[in-house]
């Protein structure tokens, strides 16, 4: 009885999942675009044509300085964004949790070693020193990713430990170890599926805060020229005067997938968080 | 425990401010290069002199004493391509760069959470929905992308707002006009990301006993809201402003760079173009200091507001 | 006319799994004075027919029927008009009083929040009320302590302080013991009979454990499954219940021997059809799992149970 | 074989510099084979501690815990395994005494493929398990979640059973069921035992419980057995 009362959920949330299938339906869509840019994008994003085209039947959303098709950089311009994001969020989700769990599990000594250094990590002001650390070295994306994910697990870790705290002190925890299974078999079947639900959703926030800092990061000129993401075209479209002479159709629509991406990410996270707050039980 | 607080931010400050002086000295190329920025045109005899003077030649143990003494007498080097004192230049910017984030962190603190308590306790309301689109978009946008859509919108186009610069003429008036605009997407940037974190917290309070007790007694919502659950909801905020300082920080910097202001911002721009080392490490060093020194502050209110932590000392 | 009259309440909550039914049909009075018990075993619908009492429960609620408080029907009321009568005239402790009160908060201003705004008192009048109100309760010098300083057992008291210090006429006590320790139990159901014969006032107690009810109830009410299966005079009920299920709780107490009740819990989403112990009653007929009994009187209350 | 403890005490350090706090203090604890050691304390007491030292699930920091007259804590890491298998414990909360990821048949399953019994017998061996324990075959598909706590705790038990223990340490197997279901889970331990002459430690604040259920009863008290 307690159970099914704990699973209440709200008439309304019927409503309410039409809603949500939103994030996921951008999120796919925009996937989708980046896999298969080779076969949707209208031209080759490194092609020349006449620059400066305001929007139009040939181009559907212009051209820019260099006579780029901008919808065809905008296509190929994903797969760099999202790859970025993506791998910036697994390489800090999988130290996060590592971190997080090892600390929660084994407490004492290694705990207050990592959560020292955790705490370190948090004061340290991420963009600037990505800022600074891409300013000696050679630009590049994969660099950018890396960065980012040595330096965005923090948040994970924390969250991933004290839910680590509360499931170790649960009877399974304790029996399972009673029984005689080991700490790899504790740690990887019993109590890493059980932080699965905090985990998620972070992982979905961290792959947003690391396409807006990839982006940001960009946008100041610190990418590999050799390749196009949204961040480097809205860079372009600033620094070579797209912005300053109004042609919106340049930085307009790199600026939006960002938003629009971003925010399915959210939307998504949103949905997975609300899954683990429990309703008010009533009996 | 507020003392082995402290402690670790020590820590934390002389590892980060080490990391500092250790990039330019492992990063590939030349020491000198990259301690003194590239594009540096110098004779020979001003070069060794240069090099005696930067410390290149001395071991690392004493150039790294030497690093935090200058540190201490607030040297943070020279900038060969401003030709002026790394410090200097960063006074000269930074009262700009306050001048835009103080007043916006703290009116984005009470707006966000403000309107993010109000939606979370509300927030089946169509009013509180549409609330939450609206920062739910801000927080999805790069601030500087956000900078660009006002600037080309207010600026360009209805002409509301001048298009770059703190001022012309230097009146307050005048410095206000050129502020408006940036200021606004400041906090309305800071505001989103409280406001985020408000109405989680607020959702999540509002499941606490207590709450339900509040109402069995017979208080109204909004008392409920403000007299039970906004204290209580609004501690950790305390935590997270703090540590998103250093984001909401970074925020400004860009925001600053669209809007051409004479900050921090455009001192980072302008020396990543030419690669000047001396300024970008000087300006690291400084924000790192200002985001210590805002979560050492978080942690002190902290510790006065809640009873909780003010009785286990 | 009784002092609150409870009549065919019936609660179903929407989910994911189904309609859960967790209570139907119940009804029950609560006289002036009195004491009443409402026992039964965890997911019975026995809190739930309380937060039905006081509108507390979650919006995914169906709630039917009616709950007649001086007249007026409660469930009619909107939620400024319940919140008037909530803490003034029907006040309920919960159980959990460390995560009752607000950690934030001195227990002091607690109790005298509901004096400054409810009943507009000055702050100073409301702290000296309360500091009198929290002396009898015996928490002398913990006036201005916050709840975490506090052990579970002063919590409780303080609670206790927080929902009487308005004088209500009806007290709702929901497992005010759970979780305490056997010596604690006495002295809480002590504290809450002392603050019901101050205010005059009835009291309304939720309880799984028969114990408790034998100590302070004029009438008990036993629920099963979302029903109420009997009502009766506490030592009638207790010495000689008129419902199988009634027995079979008795006998299952540790002074009878932990004589087992046989199966399992009944699903709240699908109840038994007719009468909804049937299938773990020793008495059963084939009539048992076609019709839901009526209610029998009996010496002192009634009972719906064919038998 | 008998499992004792030895002048056991237990003492935890908050922090670097915190004080210490006790939390056992030289206790002596005899449970045999076969009878039912009632070990009584109100909440804080240092019984659940007490548990899990016998059961080696923590360290004391003085006294010896002995399995058989031998010191598990010296023991090599074969015997040690042993003794993790003869002595078992069971837990409080009825809801958090299975993984809630698992379904019931993979967290019993789980315990045979441990046991190394092979592949094949294992759907026997479970349904034999769920017998003892008085559940039938169709909850095999289910998550704890789904199910009730009283049957959770038979399922905790079982699983513990799989492993013939010698001594079964309880940590107020009932208290958080409901009366009825208490007294089914205490009338199936009782019989459990008879058939199976196991040790029980049984931790309760319960007096009435360790009345109906214990040979020999010890009272703990803010970590001293008196």
């Amino acid at each position: 009885m307690a159970e099914v009362i704990r699973a209440l959920r709200s008439a309304e949330e019927k409503i309410r999942a039409r809603w949500s299938l939103l994030g996921p339906l951008i999120f796919s869509s925009f996937i989708l675009a980046a896999l298969l840019a080779d076969l949707i994008s209208p031209y080759d994003p490194w092609k020349r044509f006449n620059p400066y085209q305001m929007p139009g039947w040939e181009h559907l959303l212009g051209t820019n300085d260099m006579g780029h098709d901008i919808l065809s950089e905008l296509i190929f311009g994903s797969r760099v964004s999202l790859a970025v994001g993506f791998s910036a969020a697994i390489l800090s989700a999988t130290l996060g949790t590592a971190v997080g769990l090892f600390a929660g599990y084994f407490r004492g000594m290694a705990d207050e070693v990592l959560m020292g250094i955790t705490d370190i990590f948090l004061m340290i002001p991420q963009i600037p020193l990505i800022i600074v650390l891409a300013a000696f070295l050679r630009p590049s994306f994969w660099l950018m990713a890396l960065l980012m994910g040595l330096l965005w697990w923090t948040a994970l870790a924390r969250i991933v430990r004290s839910r680590t705290l509360q499931v170790r002190e649960m009877g399974f925890v304790a029996g399972a170890k009673a029984i005689g299974f080991s700490d790899n078999h504790v740690i990887f079947s019993d109590v890493l599926p059980n932080t699965l639900y905090v985990i998620a959703p972070k992982f979905m926030l961290t792959v947003a805060s690391a396409m807006i800092a990839e982006a940001s990061i960009s946008f100041l000129g610190l990418s590999d020229p050799s390749m196009k993401s949204w961040g480097t075209m809205i860079s372009y479209a600033f620094s070579r005067g797209g912005f300053i002479n109004g042609m919106w159709w340049w930085y307009l629509p790199p600026g939006l997938c960002i938003t629009v991406f971003v925010l399915s990410l959210v939307m998504m996270a949103g949905i997975l968080e609300e899954r683990d707050i429990e309703p008010v039980k009533v009996d | 425990m507020l003392w082995g607080k402290t402690a670790r931010y020590a820590i934390a400050f002389f590892l980060i401010i080490s990391l500092n002086f250790a990039i330019p000295r492992a990063m590939p190329g030349d020491t000198l290069t990259n301690l003194m920025g590239e594009d540096v045109h110098l004779s020979e005899d001003a070069m060794l002199e240069l090099k005696a003077k930067v410390g290149v030649d001395q071991p690392i143990h004493i150039q790294f004493l030497n690093y935090w003494r200058d540190l201490f007498h607030l040297d943070l080097g020279y900038s060969y391509h401003l030709h002026a004192p790394v410090s200097s230049l960063i006074r000269e910017r930074i009262k700009w760069t306050m001048l835009l984030v103080a007043p916006s962190i703290i009116m984005g603190a009470f707006v966000g959470t403000l309107l993010g308590a109000l939606a979370g306790w509300r927030r089946k309301e169509a009013k509180s929905r549409l609330q939450t689109t609206g920062f739910l978009l801000i927080y999805c946008t790069p601030p500087y992308f956000l900078s660009m859509l006002a600037l080309y919108f207010l600026g360009f186009e209805l002409g509301w707002f001048p298009l770059k610069g703190f001022y012309q003429s230097g009146t307050i008036g005048d410095i206000a006009h050129h502020l408006f605009l940036p200021v606004l997407i400041m906090t309305l940037f800071s505001a989103s990301r409280n406001y985020m974190i408000m109405r989680g917290s607020v959702i999540q309070e509002r499941q606490m006993l207590y709450a339900s007790y509040a109402r069995a007694k017979g208080l109204s919502s909004d008392q409920i809201l403000f007299r039970h659950i906004f204290k209580n909801a609004a501690l950790p905020i305390i935590t997270l402003v703090a540590l998103d300082f250093g984001f909401i920080f970074s925020g400004a910097l860009f925001i600053e760079i669209v809007f051409s202001m004479h900050g921090m911002g455009n001192l980072i721009y302008d020396s990543l173009l030419c690669r000047d080392y001396p300024v970008l490490q000087g300006t690291f060093a400084v924000i790192t200091i200002m985001v210590i020194l805002a979560n050492l502050l978080a942690d002190w209110t902290y510790g006065l507001v809640d009873p909780r932590v003010r009785w286990q000392r | 006319m009784a002092l609150l009259d409870i009549r065919n309440l019936s609660v179903s909550f929407e989910t994911p799994q189904g309609l859960v039914k967790a209570a139907t049909q119940v009804s029950l009075a609560l006289e002036y004075n009195e004491t009443l018990a409402l026992v039964g075993e965890t997911g019975c619908g026995k809190s739930v027919v309380v937060n039905a009492i006081m509108k507390l429960l979650p919006a995914n609620a169906k709630v039917d029927g009616r709950v007649i408080y001086r007249g007026r029907d409660l469930l009619s009321l909107d939620e400024k008009e319940m919140a008037r009568i909530r803490g003034q005239d029907i006040a309920i402790i919960f159980q959990n009083p460390s995560l009752a009160l607000n950690p934030v908060y001195k227990i002091s201003e607690q109790v005298s929040e509901s004096m400054i705004l409810k009943k507009r008192s000055s702050r100073s009048r409301a702290e000296e009320i309360s500091s009198q109100l929290l002396q009898r309760l015996g928490l002398k010098g913990r006036e201005s302590s916050y709840p975490f300083q506090l052990s579970g057992g002063m919590n409780q008291r303080a609670m206790i302080a927080c929902s009487v210090v308005l004088g209500p006429k009806i007290i709702i006590a929901d497992e005010p013991t759970k979780g305490l320790d056997q010596s604690m139990v006495g002295q809480v159901l002590g504290e809450i009979r002392k603050a019901k014969e101050v205010n005059g006032a009835s009291l309304l107690l939720i309880t799984h454990d028969m114990e408790v009810a034998r100590q302070i109830s004029d009438k008990v009410a036993v629920m099963y499954c979302g029903e109420v299966m009997e009502v009766g005079k506490t030592e009638e009920v207790l010495q000689a219940p008129s419902h199988p299920y009634t027995q079979a709780l008795l006998d299952s107490l540790p002074e009878r021997g932990f004589l087992p009740i046989p199966g399992p819990s009944p699903s709240m989403i699908d109840p038994p059809e007719g009468c909804r112990f049937h299938p773990r009653c020793p008495w059963r007929r084939d009539l048992c799992s076609i019709e839901r009994p009526v209610q029998k009187s009996t010496t002192t209350g009634w009972v719906r149970c064919c038998r | 074989m008998r499992l004792c403890s030895e002048n056991v005490s237990m003492s935890y350090r908050t922090g670097y510099f915190g004080k210490r706090s006790t939390i056992l203090e030289g206790a002596n604890l005899e449970i045999l084979p076969g009878r039912t050691l009632g070990l009584v304390g109100g909440s804080g007491s240092g019984k659940t501690t007490l548990g899990k030292v016998l059961a080696g699930l923590e360290r004391p920091s003085e006294g010896r815990v002995l399995f058989g007259g031998r010191d598990i804590w010296k023991m090599e890491a074969r015997d040690f395994r042993l003794f993790r298998r003869k002595v078992q414990m069971v837990f409080q909360d009825p809801e958090g005494s299975l993984n809630p990821m698992k379904s019931i048949e993979r967290s019993i399953q789980e315990v045979l493929s441990l046991l190394k019994v092979p592949k094949r017998d294992w759907h026997e061996r479970t349904l034999d398990m769920l017998q003892t324990v008085g559940l039938s075959e169709e909850l095999l598909g289910r998550r704890p979640s789904q199910v009730s706590g009283g049957q959770n705790q038979r399922i905790a038990l079982g699983r513990v059973l799989l492993l013939e223990p010698e001594i079964i340490i309880l940590d107020e197997p009932t208290s958080a069921l409901d009366i009825s279901v208490q007294a089914q889970v205490l009338h199936l331990l009782r019989e459990l035992q008879r058939e199976r002459g196991m040790g029980y430690l049984l931790i309760t604040h319960s007096a009435q419980v360790v009345s109906f259920m214990a040979h020999d009863i010890a009272v703990i008290e803010r970590g001293r057995l008196v």
